[in-house]
Formats: C-alpha cells, sequence, structure tokens
C-alpha cells in the first residue's frame, strides 16, 4: 500500500475542527431555526463524519475502490430511509378525498 | 367432476370481473413467453446435438440488436401489465360515492362485523346484491388480511389503524372469507362467509337479529354522553373545544399552520391522543381516552361524528 | 525479509496484497455496519416523522451537558485512535502504547458517562416497560423515542466494548513489539472501526439530544 | 495427471485426522463441511415439508394439529431458506470453486471462513434448541405485532439462531468480495472471469449490504420481546408495518441470493456441454449486477395488500418490472447459447435445462404478484407459495444438483453413474411439477397460504400436489443414494472429463491443498471453445 505518513499536525487540526463543531451544532440547537433546525444538525453530523472519514480513516489517500464500498453503504441506508418515509408520508394523501359521510 | 375439481374461482363483483381480464392477459403472456423458451430449447437441443464426439460448435455472431430487442420487447409487454394493474389497484382501493358502509373489527381469531343499521354478526358478512360496500376495518391485536376470492379483493386489518376496502358483489349467493395473513394458531379458522342477497332480503335480515341492534350513530352517542364529550364539544358552545357537526371529510386547521383532513384515522387520533393534533385555536385540554375504549366503541363514536349534519348558515372555521 | 515472511499468510503473493485484502475487508463490513445501524436509524426517521412532538419532547428529558461531553471524548478518542496509528507507522513502540492505553481510557470515560445517564433515566422512570411515566399527552409515543434511545445508544455501547476487546488485543500485539514500521495493517485497521463507532455516535448526538432545544 | 490419483497428494488425502478436518482453514475442505451441514438441514426441512403435505391431504387436516402446522411451517421455512437455500451453492460450491476458478491458493481469510461455518453451525444449534423446546410459530416472516407480542413460543431463541447465522452469510459474503478484489491470478482481469464469479460477487454484495438489515430487526424484535422496548409496539402507536419493511430489505433481495449462484452454474454448465462461447457475456455479467442492485429496490411488492401507501406500490411495482429484465436477458443468452452447438444431455445439462425451464415459468408468474391489482388477489394465496417454490426449490435446487455433478469429479475425482443422474434429474423434474403446478391454480381459486385445514373444494389439487411431493421426495434422494455409492465404486475422474474451458479443470481431481502446482497465468476470455471455422482456418 502506497504509505502516505500523515503529519499529525493535520491529525490535530481536523480534531479541532470537531470540537469546534460539536460546539456549534449544540449551541444552535437552541436558535429556533423552524425547518432547518434537523437539517442544520445533520449537515454538520455529515461534515464531521467526512472529516473523519477522509483524515483519520486515511480515506483520502487511498484508492477508488474504498469509495465504492462507502458509496455504496451511504447509497444503500439512503434507500432504506428514502422507501420507508415515502411510504409514511404519501400513506395519508387521499386520492379522491370522495366522503362517505352519512350512513345509507 | 367440476364440483371436485373446481378451476376457477366464481366470479361475483364488479372487481372479479376487472381482475379477471387482468389474468388473461397476463397468462396469455405467460404461456406465450414458456412456449417460446420451451420450443426454442427443445429445437437448438435437437438440432445441434452432438453427433461424433469430437463434434464442434458453429461461430456464431452476437448481434447486438438481439440483445436489445429481447429486453425492449418483453418490457414493452410489461409496461402494459403496470399501467393495467395500477389502474385496477386504484380503483379496489378507492371507494367511488355512495354506498354502504360497514365495520369490521378483527380479532384472534373471529371477524366481529357491525352494519349501520345496528346488526351485529361474526364470521358472517351480509350485504346487498349490486349496492357498492365499505368496509372499514381495524383489529383488536395482530394483523389480519380481509380476503373474499370471489370478489378478488383482499386487504390487511392492522392493529391502530384504519384500512379500508371497497366492493360491489353482482350474484347472489354465499362465497368464502378467508383470513390471508397469518395471525397466530387458529389462522386456518378464522373464516366465515359473506351472503349475498337480494335488497328486499338484506333489508328484511336487517330487521331481523332482536334486541342488540342499536345503530353504531346511536351507540356512539350514547358514549359521547356517557363520557362526557359533549360538555366541551357542544355545538352551541364553541368556547372550551372545537364544535363536530360537520367536520367529518372536510380539512381542519391545525395550531402550527398545518392542515389536516378529518378522517377515521384523524378522529380515532384526536380521541386517543388529543394533544398530538391540536386544532387552531384551542388548548390542550382534553384528556386521553386510550385503554377506556374498545376498538367498536371507537368506531361507534366515529359513526357518531360521521352523522352530525353541519349546522345551518355560515361555517365557523374554514 | 524473514520477519515478512513470517508475517505474510500462506494465501497471499505479498505483504501489499495481503494489507491490501485486510483494508477492503474492514470496509466492506463497515458498509455492512452502516446497513445494521441503518435499521435503527430508519425506524427511527419514521417515528421521527410520525410523532415529531414526542420525539421533542423525549429529547428535551436526556441531559445535553453529558450528551456534549461524550461527544467530545469520542472525538478525542478518535485522535489519540489516529496517533496511534502514527505512531506504528514511523515504528515508535511507546508512544504507540501510550496512545493505545489513552484510547482505551478515553474509551471507558464514554462508557462511564452512558451508564450515568443510564442510572438516570432509571431514576426518572424514563425507561420503557411497565415502569415508564411521562407526562400525559406524549406518554405512549415517547416510550418508542425512549426505546430507541435505549436501542440505539445500547447498540453503540455494544460496539464500544467490542473496539475495546480489539485495542487490548492490539495493546498486547504492541507490547510484545509485533508492530513495524512495514507491517502494522492491524493498528490501522482496528483504527477504522474505532473511528466508524465515532462516526456513529456523531450521528446519534443529534439525532437524540438535540431536537427542538430551543422551545 | 502425471501421476495416479490414488498416490498422488491432494487435499482429500492431505490429513485423514478429524482434527485436521474441523480444524482447516483450506476452502474446499470447508465446501465440504458446508456441504454435509446443508444436506442434513435440507433433510429436516425436507421431513417437515413431508409432515406438512401428508396433513393436506384432508381438507380437515387429520394429521397434526393447528399449533404443530404452524410451527412445522415456521420451521420448515425458516431451515429450508437460511440454512439450506442461502449457503447451498454460495457456501459450498462458491467456496470450492471462487479461489480455484480466479488462480488463487485460497480465500482471502481463510480463518475467518472456517469461523463462518462454525457460526453457521452455532446458529442452527440455536434454532434446532427451539424447534426441540417446543418450537416456533411465527412464521419465517417473523411479522410484528404477533411475534413481538402475542406469540407464546420461542421467538427469542430462534431469532438468536438466525441472527447468528447472519453473520456467518455476512462474513462469507465479505470474503469472497474480497477474494474477487484481491486474490485474481495474473492476467484475470474482470472480463476473463467465468460468469459463476460474477454470480457469485453480486450474491456477496447482497450478502453484506441487506443481512445487517434483517440482523437488526431481528435484534429489535428480541429486545421488544425481552427488554419490553417498545420498537413496534402498535399500543405505543408503534407502525406495524416498519418491520415489514426491514425484514423485506433484506428478505427480497434473499431470493436473489438464491437464486444468482445458480445462474451462475448454469452460465457454466452450459457453454460446457453445449461446447461453445456463451452468448452475451457481457450482458450475462452485468445483468447479475443489475439483479442485485435492483433487486434491492422492489421489497415493498410484498406489501401491496398491508396497507402500505399506494404511491409507495406503485414505485415498488414498477421497480419490480424493471428487475425482471435482465433476467429475461439471462433467459434469452442461455437459449442462443445452445444455437450452432454442439450438444449433449449429460446430467448437468438436463438439470440446467430443468433450471431454464422452471425458472422462466416462475419468473413470469412472479409478474403477477408485481402487478399491483394482480396481487391484491393472489397475495398470500398458495400462488405465491407455487411462484416462490418454482424459483427457490425448483430452479434454485436444479442449479445446486446441476452444479453438484458438474464439479462432482472435480471436488471427489470420481465420476458419478451417468444413467442414474439422468433417471434423477427428469424424475425430479417431473416430480416438482405435478408438486407445484397445481398450486397455482389452488392459489387462483383462493386457498390461503399457512392453513392447515381448508375447504373441501380445494381436496383434489392438494392430493395432486402431495401425490408430485412424493416422487419429487424420490428424485432429490436418488442424487443422494448414487453420489454417496460412487465415492467408493465409481471410476476415477480426470482432471477435465467434461472438455471443459476455466482453470479449476487445469489442475488434478481433486486438487492439492494450495489448488496449482505453480500460480496459473490466464492469458484468454472463459469459455474460448473452438469452432468449426477455426478447425478450418
Amino acid at each position: 500500500m502506497n504509505e502516505h505518513v500523515i503529519p499529525p499536525r493535520l491529525y490535530v487540526a481536523i480534531w479541532a475542527a470537531l470540537v469546534v463543531l460539536t460546539l456549534l451544532t449544540t449551541g444552535i440547537a437552541y436558535v429556533d431555526l423552524g425547518l432547518f433546525n434537523p437539517i442544520v444538525a445533520l449537515t454538520i453530523a455529515v461534515c464531521k463524519a467526512t472529516l473523519v472519514v477522509l483524515f483519520f480513516m486515511h480515506v483520502y489517500y487511498r484508492t477508488r475502490l474504498t469509495w465504492v464500498f462507502i458509496a455504496a453503504g451511504v447509497l444503500w441506508l439512503g434507500l432504506l430511509i428514502g422507501f420507508v418515509l415515502t411510504d409514511a408520508l404519501s400513506r395519508g394523501w387521499i386520492l379522491t378525498p370522495a366522503p362517505w359521510t352519512t350512513a345509507v | 367432476m367440476w364440483r371436485d375439481l373446481p378451476l376457477f374461482p366464481p366470479q361475483a363483483s364488479t372487481f372479479a370481473v376487472r381482475e379477471d381480464a387482468l389474468f388473461f392477459y397476463l397468462v396469455a403472456v405467460t404461456v406465450v413467453f414458456v412456449a417460446l423458451i420451451f420450443g426454442l430449447i427443445l429445437y437448438f437441443a435437437i438440432r445441434y446435438r452432438r453427433r461424433t464426439p469430437e463434434q464442434r460448435a458453429r461461430h456464431v455472431p452476437e448481434p447486438m440488436g438481439l440483445e436489445i430487442a429481447w429486453s425492449v420487447i418483453p418490457f414493452g409487454f410489461m409496461v402494459v401489465m403496470f399501467v393495467w394493474g395500477a389502474w385496477l389497484f386504484f380503483y379496489a382501493y378507492n371507494p367511488p360515492a355512495g354506498g354502504i358502509e360497514i365495520a369490521v373489527v378483527a380479532k384472534q381469531w373471529m371477524w366481529k362485523v357491525q352494519h349501520p343499521e345496528g346488526r351485529r354478526e361474526i364470521n358472517q358478512l351480509h350485504i346487498p346484491v349490486g349496492v357498492p360496500v365499505k368496509l372499514t376495518m381495524t383489529s383488536e391485536d395482530v394483523i389480519h388480511s380481509f380476503f373474499v376470492p370471489a370478489f378478488r379483493i383482499k386487504r390487511d386489518v392492522l392493529p391502530g389503524r384504519y384500512t379500508s376496502i371497497w366492493f360491489d358483489a353482482t350474484q347472489i349467493g354465499s362465497y368464502h372469507l378467508f383470513c390471508a395473513q397469518y395471525c397466530g394458531t387458529q389462522h386456518a379458522g378464522m373464516t366465515g362467509e359473506v351472503v349475498v342477497m337480494s335488497q328486499p332480503d338484506y333489508e328484511r335480515w336487517l330487521q331481523g337479529g332482536g334486541a342488540d341492534t342499536t345503530a353504531p350513530a346511536a351507540a356512539g352517542e350514547a358514549l359521547f354522553r356517557g363520557l362526557g364529550c359533549a360538555s366541551c364539544h357542544a355545538a352551541d358552545r364553541p368556547g372550551q373545544a372545537p364544535s363536530l357537526a360537520g367536520v367529518f371529510g372536510r380539512p381542519v386547521q391545525l395550531s402550527g399552520g398545518k392542515t389536516v383532513t378529518a378522517d377515521e384515522a384523524y378522529v380515532r387520533e384526536s380521541i386517543l391522543t388529543p394533544q398530538a393534533k391540536l386544532v387552531a385555536g384551542y388548548g390542550p385540554i382534553m384528556p386521553t381516552f386510550k385503554g377506556l375504549l374498545t376498538e367498536e366503541q371507537l368506531l361507534d363514536l366515529i359513526a357518531y361524528i360521521k352523522s352530525l349534519q353541519p349546522p345551518a348558515g355560515p361555517q365557523a372555521k374554514p | 525479509m524473514s520477519e515478512s515472511a513470517i508475517a505474510l499468510a500462506h494465501q497471499f503473493e505479498d505483504l501489499e496484497q495481503q494489507h491490501r485484502a485486510g483494508w477492503l475487508g474492514m470496509w466492506i463490513f463497515l458498509a455492512t455496519e452502516v446497513m445494521f445501524f441503518g435499521g435503527m436509524f430508519a425506524g427511527y426517521a419514521l417515528y421521527r416523522t410520525l410523532y415529531p412532538a414526542a420525539f421533542a419532547e423525549g429529547s428535551r428529558q436526556l441531559e445535553i451537558a453529558w450528551g456534549a461531553t461524550n461527544t467530545l471524548v469520542l472525538i478525542c478518542s478518535s485522535l489519540t485512535m489516529a496517533m496511534a496509528v502514527h505512531q506504528a507507522e514511523v515504528g515508535r513502540r511507546g508512544r504507540l502504547i501510550g496512545y493505545l492505553v489513552g484510547t482505551m481510557a478515553l474509551g471507558v470515560m464514554f462508557l462511564g458517562i452512558k451508564g450515568i445517564e443510564y442510572a438516570h433515566k432509571f431514576e426518572h422512570h424514563l425507561v420503557p416497560g411497565s415502569g415508564f411515566e411521562f407526562p400525559a399527552p406524549f406518554a405512549r409515543n415517547a416510550q418508542i423515542f425512549f426505546s430507541f434511545y435505549f436501542a440505539m445508544t445500547g447498540m453503540h455501547a455494544l460496539h464500544m466494548l467490542v473496539g475495546l476487546g480489539l485495542l487490548t488485543a492490539l495493546l498486547i500485539r504492541a507490547w510484545q513489539n509485533e508492530f513495524t514500521p512495514g507491517h502494522h495493517a492491524a493498528v490501522e485497521i482496528t483504527g477504522l472501526y474505532w473511528h466508524f463507532v465515532d462516526i456513529v455516535w456523531i450521528f446519534l448526538f443529534p439525532l437524540l439530544y438535540l431536537i427542538e432545544r430551543h422551545r | 495427471m502425471s501421476t495416479p490419483a490414488a498416490t498422488r497428494k491432494h487435499y482429500l488425502n492431505a490429513d485423514f485426522s478429524l482434527k485436521s478436518w474441523l480444524l482447516t482453514t483450506d476452502h474446499k475442505r470447508i465446501a465440504l463441511l458446508y456441504l454435509f451441514s446443508v444436506l442434513v438441514f435440507f433433510s429436516l426441512g425436507a421431513v417437515f415439508a413431508a409432515i406438512m403435505r401428508l396433513n393436506l391431504l384432508t381438507p380437515q387436516g387429520d394429521l397434526v394439529q393447528a399449533e404443530t402446522y404452524n410451527k412445522l411451517f415456521t420451521m420448515h421455512g425458516l431451515i429450508m431458506i437460511f440454512f439450506f437455500l442461502i449457503p447451498s451453492i454460495p457456501a459450498v460450491l462458491g467456496n470450492f470453486l471462487i479461489p480455484i476458478m480466479i488462480g488463487a491458493r485460497d480465500v482471502a481469510f481463510p480463518r475467518l471462513n472456517l469461523a463462518s461455518w462454525y457460526i453457521f453451525v452455532l446458529g442452527g444449534l440455536f434454532t434446532i434448541s427451539a424447534a426441540l423446546s417446543g418450537g416456533v410459530d411465527t412464521g419465517w416472516t417473523f411479522y410484528t405485532p404477533f411475534s413481538s407480542i402475542y406469540s407464546t413460543s420461542h421467538v427469542a431463541l430462534t431469532v438468536a439462531g438466525i441472527f447468528v447465522v447472519g453473520f456467518s452469510s455476512i462474513l462469507t459474503g465479505l470474503n469472497f468480495m474480497v477474494t474477487i478484489h484481491t486474490m485474481r491470478a495474473p492476467g484475470m482481469t474482470w472480463f476473463r472471469m467465468p460468469l459463476f464469479i460474477w454470480s457469485m460477487y453480486a450474491t456477496s454484495l447482497i450478502f453484506i449490504l441487506g443481512t445487517p438489515v434483517l440482523a437488526i430487526s431481528l435484534v429489535l424484535i428480541g429486545v421488544e420481546r425481552l427488554l419490553h422496548l417498545g420498537i413496534f409496539d402498535p399500543r405505543l402507536g408503534g407502525d406495524p408495518l416498519l418491520f415489514q419493511h426491514l425484514f423485506w430489505f433484506y428478505s427480497h433481495p434473499a431470493v436473489y441470493v438464491m437464486i444468482l449462484p445458480g445462474m451462475g452454474v448454469v452460465s457454466e454448465i452450459i457453454p460446457c456441454f453445449a461446447r461453445k462461447k456463451i452468448f452475451g457475456y457481457h450482458f450475462i455479467a452485468f445483468s447479475s449486477l443489475a439483479i442485485a442492485v435492483i433487486g434491492f429496490l422492489v421489497w415493498g411488492h410484498h406489501m401491496f395488500v398491508s396497507g402500505q401507501s399506494v404511491y409507495a406500490g406503485m414505485a415498488f411495482s414498477a421497480l419490480s418490472f424493471l428487475v425482471a429484465v435482465p433476467s429475461a436477458i439471462k433467459v434469452f443468452n442461455w437459449t442462443a447459447t445452445l444455437y450452432g452447438g454442439a450438444v449433449s444431455f449429460d446430467t448437468p445439462m438436463l438439470y440446467a435445462f430443468g433450471f431454464i425451464g422452471l425458472f422462466t415459468i416462475g419468473g413470469l408468474t412472479g409478474l403477477f404478484l408485481a402487478t399491483l391489482g394482480m396481487d391484491i388477489h393472489v397475495h398470500d394465496t398458495y400462488f405465491v407459495i407455487a411462484h416462490f417454490h418454482y424459483i427457490m426449490v425448483g430452479s434454485a435446487v436444479m442449479g445446486f444438483l446441476g452444479g453438484l455433478h458438474y464439479w462432482w469429479p472435480k471436488i471427489t475425482g470420481k465420476m458419478y453413474p451417468e444413467a442414474w443422474g439422468r433417471v434423477a434429474a427428469l424424475i425430479g423434474f417431473i416430480g416438482f411439477n405435478l408438486t407445484f403446478f397445481p398450486q397455482f391454480i389452488l392459489g387462483y381459486l383462493g386457498m390461503p397460504r399457512r392453513y392447515h385445514m381448508y375447504p373441501p373444494e380445494f381436496q383434489t389439487l392438494n392430493v395432486l400436489s402431495t401425490a408430485g411431493a412424493s416422487i419429487l421426495g424420490v428424485g432429490y434422494l436418488l442424487p443422494l443414494l448414487y453420489l454417496l455409492w460412487s465415492l467408493r465404486y465409481a471410476p476415477a475422474a480426470g482432471a477435465n472429463p467434461w472438455g471443459a474451458t476455466g482453470l479449476e479443470w487445469q489442475t488434478p481431481s481433486p486438487p492439492p491443498t494450495e489448488n496449482f502446482e505453480q500460480v496459473p497465468v490466464v492469458g484468454e476470455e472463459p469459455y474460448t471453445y473452438p469452432t468449426m471455422e477455426a478447425e478450418v482456418v
């Protein structure tokens, strides 16, 4: 394997970024952003995870194949959650509101 | 002979006719392709059989057009299946307006049925011929499935939720009712019959049944008063709680800006978890009735709320 | 040369192929782990969509200070793990051992804090089951939130325990001076697992602790 | 070939001690450990099936009680699916062949491979102990809330067994994927790999991405039963459909786990016995991957009548038709391979023909179930039972038996008796159709599945089905007998009795422990059988 010895300085910088993002996400949870609260929280989480994967886990320096498997994992997770939510959210859509309001 | 060896189920609803047409299309496609594949394999295997131990194969080109053809042509047949099937699906799960609405409560291992006029029955469903019938179904325990092969209809019956199915019977007679979703030990015993009667016979049948024939709406009204709902949900004093007159089937403005349609599911949720979807302008003061009502009582209450006519004059709420 | 011959398993041609197989194997395993946790995330997403208010109410019962502290603890442990891999790469045995011990200490600390939180949940009757108590409107649905809280954090804690076991094995091998700059794949690959468990927590923290804190 | 098999050292005679088998890391020996175990489980599952079919001879179901019957079909499903069909071809033939076919000495992680077998056995012991201590009655689908709250049988123990055996699948899939990625011999590029390898790769993809979702959903049932967490409980507002989503996310792709390896086997057998390059190599290779990937997007077609949203139902229906296209591509390409070939009718070829035939019927009847409106009627009836047995018993077992016969000389160094083989293949095909074709009619008549008794008008067809099952049983028992017989009495097989291409035929039968005397170098595409034109030139 092509060994990239990554300087420890970079690790510390990534760590600092992760700490800052953690404090940021905790703080921002107390600000009312309406619909955007969960979106912001998840975006920050994705950023943190990406930093860990790329640098702590060395993926940035490795072959495409690793990316393929990471992408597969994330994509399949998206499929699972996506279809489950599709079902849950569209269940209530009534085709034509044909009210059977009175019993015959 | 055909009584002992039936090959086709009775066709006793409007949906069954449509379903069978699709079925014959699918059978035709299946037969054609099975014949094609079996025929080609037999023909090739015999025509090109190995006659001498040293015999070699011919060189055969692999035209791209062939690959595309046998991908696209079957797909064309399948597009027809999809469109036709989706159309039938919407037909089956989208009841037309007007008709009879019957409540069905499933439990291990029986079907409990209540007609709007009040007559109850178990493991039997009496219906008139030629009238659309909608079933509103729920389960007291596990998942069941309401299946009438002669009508070609089936839908799972879930705990904690309402599902519905409709049909329009075309043939007088008696048909199997099965539970199609495995529900425990006596699953195979959770069967019954659907009796399709002529209109006059059905009217007569509804009159029978003895004393226990309170209409669900009336039973619901009694519950409504007995549980004290009426003290807040009064049409003439809309201060504490919204009036329920005419609310069913209409959109309701919620606090928080969203809108829901007041259907069976919403009414059920509002009784069991009142704070989940509050009507705009009202406080969270209603107590929960979770655990205090049976599934049948809930259906009675819903029937009562459905029966409430909107007050005369302009609507109080949009 | 003889050293690498000992380290090379018979089915491989060379150490590079062996390292590549190990690396790929761990990543495939992590894809599997994504889907394992993914089942719970899907359930969580479904119920949070169905019962947003109950989930917010449940989330507010969690102790955000402990949750944030634990997030920081795990991030620190990821740093020490990355440093341990670095020390193995450059072949400093003493520092490798030091960072491994540090990582394990932070891991134990995380579990300790988690234990304190669990104990508080028991005291406040927030553990699902017959003893569950919650203010009236959300009593039923909040129980689902806490079921997911315990299932997800519990499964995460279980993975932490496995990680600690793997680190112990690494520590023993490092102690016996098994790793060299040319042969330290086990450290790196165990590190991948540890970082993955950290990532799971990075998502659990906002999903469980940070719902509608502003109300 | 240079030394006679009797004196030559190979993987079978390298060491005879029991320990050398139980602690082996040789993929070929592990394959035989799996072969033995899956056959034990198959026999067990077959006994359950036989009792069920006998019970269904009469409408009242006279043989067993309802409770017993429910436990029988549950155990039949669990054992046949998780302990026979899923490991059958991958863990036996895949384990034996993948390293040899790509020119490697072993899989990437041999010890993990052995661990997978032990995990498999452990999972089996859990499940069998659940059966012995009173059984489980949830159906193999474990639908909540029945499984999580209402069933009083040994759900937790069974769920633990399936969870454990899932790990065996995951680790096997992981091992195969890494092996295929990193262990190929020099010159073995992706498009020089045999199609069996492509199908095993696609299968492994499903193992690693699907199985963990099943694992977690079973864990959640376990914690709901044991720790009273309310994950699926409808009384708390839990959604009964959540479990179905999670379950089918794995269990529909699992159907492809059972059929893809069989497709791989057929893709090896047909060119060999037609002595012809396979038609459309790239199409067959990529259709395997397409089936694995699209197969993950269709799970909701098990839930059309479940109360799932009709819009989700439409999406799942459309995608289900899409997954039928790569299957059709395969069938047409196999058929076209015969054109202009030099076809012989040896036993493996007969099984391959049987596979294609039964798969065609099974696949086309699958379209009935993917069609939204049609599924309303046939869902959860014997139509479904017939359909998936055509795929999972008809096709998958035909593929397994075909592969077992095809590679039997390689695995054991012995030829099986050819005449008996052909008779058994024929009996199996006839018996299968007699058993399961009547069930299509039963299903359309409306007989629901999992019924231990039924209305009397269904009796004739049920009797027909049971009669067919007895013929099918003979068709499955015969190979077991003559294959065992061949171990001792049959003539030794040469390195390449079929005149086939592929690396596995270039090493002696049985292969040496390290598979090859020296690392092979691959210089050409697979299935390069000489043609008549080539002879002229």
